[in-house]
């Protein structure tokens, strides 16, 4: 059990919970945690690391668990167990990061890692203005650009058409991306049409966090224990990647 | 040397086949486990109509081991039998869940012409009631259930557990309905509570131990059951390299399963495969069988 | 705030005992862990003739705990009763093993006039037969133990485990009968081979696992009983330190007894009733038994 | 396990049984393990660290579990568990070291930890001459002093005559002793009646090794988890050292 230390919101439905953990503070960009608010149950949650010791996470009020995690106050403990799974390859070169709603998240911390905003630009998609988040610390880590799917900020369209706009310049080598998983889907099918290395961070329902109980499975892979981390080819090749989810029972859904 | 055996007229590729409940909705999971040195995979628990099972928490760390109470979610016998059709060429033991002959009858007749080299009976989940152990603890039921399997002409696999009975009554019903073998064990039910919020780290409170902490529990239990029946055992509860595989051998088992220590690591079949199998190359075994009968 | 408790019509000193079988033969090392914080000390389960019990190896570390089968080498009741009476000034929990009510209350009639707070009767040692497990698999059996040695004047503790019945039917039949208290639970009957000698680590093959491995098994047997029965429990199994005995707290117990860990750490008590108190301060509560009502 | 590497005679029911194994050879003077050969039984032993990564027990053959392990062959594997147990508490000034049969063991291992011969007096008690062990090694590691019981070697009379008359001298600031426990008991009132510092390395029956049995109880020490070693003062205060043993059933009975 972790003590939360802080909690901050950054739109009317998305808040940092933040707390100090030593474990999670070395968590790599793209590993997660399972997060446990008593009586109120666990989720999977990218783990964002910042301050010496210090961690936090995004969390976007939704479903039960997530909005219990976005009720906890200052003091209040919570479990927290990770990180789990494995990390983004770094290409040289000019980086695309692109990040939609909380899956800002993991490109926030790659932006971090790259440490050099002159190769980086980070791409920030959301449906509206009010729901555009980490501006300000993302213009630290490089070239910021904005899209909103009502053009209320940045420029208008979805994510995916920013991403293309941008791809089309042809200045990266490499993208990754995070957010829901239509978005993700079609930014690695732009990258992959242009030959730009693409690296999606997926979320996926999750149980255990590390392998054992199947639920986020995608194919013959595993989210939480081969992922979250996947290149773009490896993601074509599960035949589900943005077209099927499992429910809750494991039956295969359409998108 | 072989590393392939025969267990209940199944033909496993290596003695370790991966346990029912773990990793077990993917038909391409299953195949990527096959392909990895799994000797056969063993479906999730499936009942008549879809689970949803618990909500989160259903898995926590516990005594070196993990807790689980994800409350048998399962796509159910007619989704699984479809997706089974959606793959051909992936062999899989389906295991069941249910609470009369007919039940389980009905489900096995869905699986009629897909490749399901036996079925496996949860009669130990300790976790969901009205199925699970509450079967497994009334021998009599078990036994209609087998005979009734075993009527049908499918291979019958009873997978037992610690219950409120003796599970070696469960053992003996099973076997003398006609069931071809034995699983031994499941979890074992279990439960952890959080000091500082007092409360139980599982939602739904009691849950089911597996990993590391049961293996010794498992192995007196495939020990016990050797040496009173006939009826050849799979054994299965923390097995985790292939010393603890051959554990199991040793105490009388035909071949184990691997379950929490599978997860997150697809790769432990082959490496399980290669311990015996150097272990026989040791010993000069040409056969699994060798190891059993060398205790 | 006090950790001093009272169970059964037993005063404790502090929530947690030293439980039976652990560093059970010397007086000098019972008054050594009373000083040291330790709630009580309960004996080495006593029969009524001396045991010398099972050749080395009769322990061995297994899946994080620790399997053992001493096979209950005691120095008989009488022998006991003498060093008791040679040692005043230390109460002693005797824990008793037998297999018929005269036997039961015969062993007790020795220690009259000595500081025995209670008989703690071992119904579940699961690696000794005709004692232990089997007797505590036949409620009818433990009723009349009960009874007997309720009417002999004594207060009475059942000490129950996992056997081939149900042990909550052991606990009905002890309550029913008059016990005044239930310790749950004893060692998990389990089973260790040697895979480079094919041999049981253990002389007797049999034994019975202890430790953190059978502590979330422990935990949910206590909140099994405290949910269906008023008769309170001492939990036991796996307690290493103040955060697993708060555990058992919350799971219903009344105090918790320590037995593994206590191996070569004496301090254990100390530390134990260290955190408690630390944790009934943070929480405000002024009783031990405020933990169990939290919950 | 650890497979036997080498097995010397040291007398006619003496045997040096080598073993790799680098926590064993790690083992401080006074540790020791204990050592199950399959089928054969388990007891504690003493360890012999010497080589590197290697280590070795030195068994004298007389119950099953002893004769078991004096019967192991080279390749053989037998079960080691440990090191278990304290250390000796290593004095300025002129040593004795005191060992009776495999007692002399531990006094090896502190004479090599020592390691100046110019300060060590070895006195090596036997019954007879055959009995004497180590002999040739002991001669490095400090002056020997050899008695036998029927004076076939060395000082007639029994170690503890020897040591009364070595402290006699007055020349020791501590003495150290390991054998069988009225030796120990002897040479420890010695000891303590010229009040030189002195420790004893105590061997009891065992079970666990480790303090959860109570089988090696003495008053209210441990000779497993409090011992093996102890001050000739804590010896003394629990009035059984030298005068009561229990039996299997944990019987308290007088040597």
């Amino acid at each position: 059990m972790v003590r939360v230390t802080g909690v901050a919101d950054e739109t009317p439905t998305v808040r940092t919970i933040r707390f100090e953990d030593p474990g999670m503070a070395a968590a790599l960009p793209g590993q997660f945690a399972m997060v446990w608010v008593p009586g109120g149950g666990e989720l999977p949650m990218s783990v964002m690391a910042g301050d010496p010791g210090g961690a936090a996470f995004t969390v976007r009020r939704h479903g039960p668990a997530s909005t219990a995690l976005y009720g906890v106050d200052r003091g209040d403990l919570i479990g927290v167990r990770g990180p789990y799974g494995n990390t983004f390859d770094v290409r040289e070169g000019r980086l695309l990061l692109a990040g939609g709603g909380t899956g800002m998240v993991p490109m926030m911390r790659l932006a971090m890692r790259v440490a050099d905003p002159s190769r980086v630009v980070i791409l920030m998609g959301a449906r509206t203005a009010p729901e555009v988040i980490f501006e300000r610390a993302a213009a630290a880590l490089g070239e910021v650009v904005i899209s909103t799917d009502d053009g209320s900020r940045g420029e208008e369209g979805t994510a995916v058409d920013a991403a293309r706009r941008l791809l089309g310049s042809g200045r990266f080598s490499a993208a990754y991306v995070c957010g829901p998983e239509p978005m993700m889907a079609g930014i690695v099918a732009e990258a992959r049409s242009r030959g730009v290395f693409v690296q999606a961070s997926i979320e996926r329902p999750m149980k255990c966090g590390v392998g054992i109980c199947g639920s986020c499975c995608m194919g013959d892979r595993l989210v939480c224990s081969d992922g979250t981390v996947f290149d773009g080819d490896r993601l074509a090749a599960t035949g589900e990647f943005g077209a099927i989810y499992r429910d809750k029972a494991g039956i295969a859904r359409r998108y | 040397m072989g590393l392939a055996t025969r267990v209940a007229g199944i033909d496993l590729a290596g003695p370790a086949m991966l346990a029912s409940g773990i990793l077990g909705i993917s038909m391409d999971v299953f195949r990527r486990l096959l392909d990895s040195g799994a000797g056969a995979v063993v479906s999730k628990s499936l009942s008549a109509e879809p689970r949803e099972g618990y909500p989160n928490p259903t898995m926590a760390e516990a005594a070196g081991g993990w807790l689980n109470a994800v409350g048998l979610s399962n796509p159910g016998a007619p989704n699984f039998a479809n997706m089974m059709r959606g793959a051909p060429g992936v062999p899989v033991v389906v295991s069941l869940v249910g609470s009369d002959p007919d039940e389980f009858v009905s489900m096995a007749r869905l699986f009629e012409g897909l490749e399901v080299p036996a079925f496996e009976l949860n009669l130990s989940c300790p976790h969901v009631e009205k199925v699970g152990l509450e079967v497994g603890d009334d021998p009599e039921l078990v036994s209609r259930i087998v005979r009734s399997l075993k009527g049908a002409g499918v291979r019958v696999i009873a997978k037992v557990g610690l219950g409120s009975s003796d599970y070696l009554g469960t053992v003996r019903a099973a076997e003398d309905a006609g069931a071809d073998a034995v699983t031994a064990i499941n979890t074992v039910r279990a439960m952890s509570i959080d000091v500082h919020s007092g409360r139980p780290v599982l939602s739904n409170g009691f849950g089911g131990l597996s990993g590391p902490p049961i293996r010794p529990i498992a192995v007196r239990c495939v020990r016990e059951i050797t040496s009173r029946h006939e009826i050849p055992v799979i054994g299965c509860g923390g097995v985790s390299c292939w010393e603890d595989a051959a554990e199991f051998l040793l105490a009388g088992a035909s071949a184990v399963q691997v379950g929490t220590a599978a997860g997150g690591n697809p790769g432990i079949f082959a490496e399980i495969n290669s311990g015996i199998s150097s272990y026989m190359e040791r010993r000069g075994y040409s056969e699994i069988s060798e190891v059993r009968r060398a205790a």
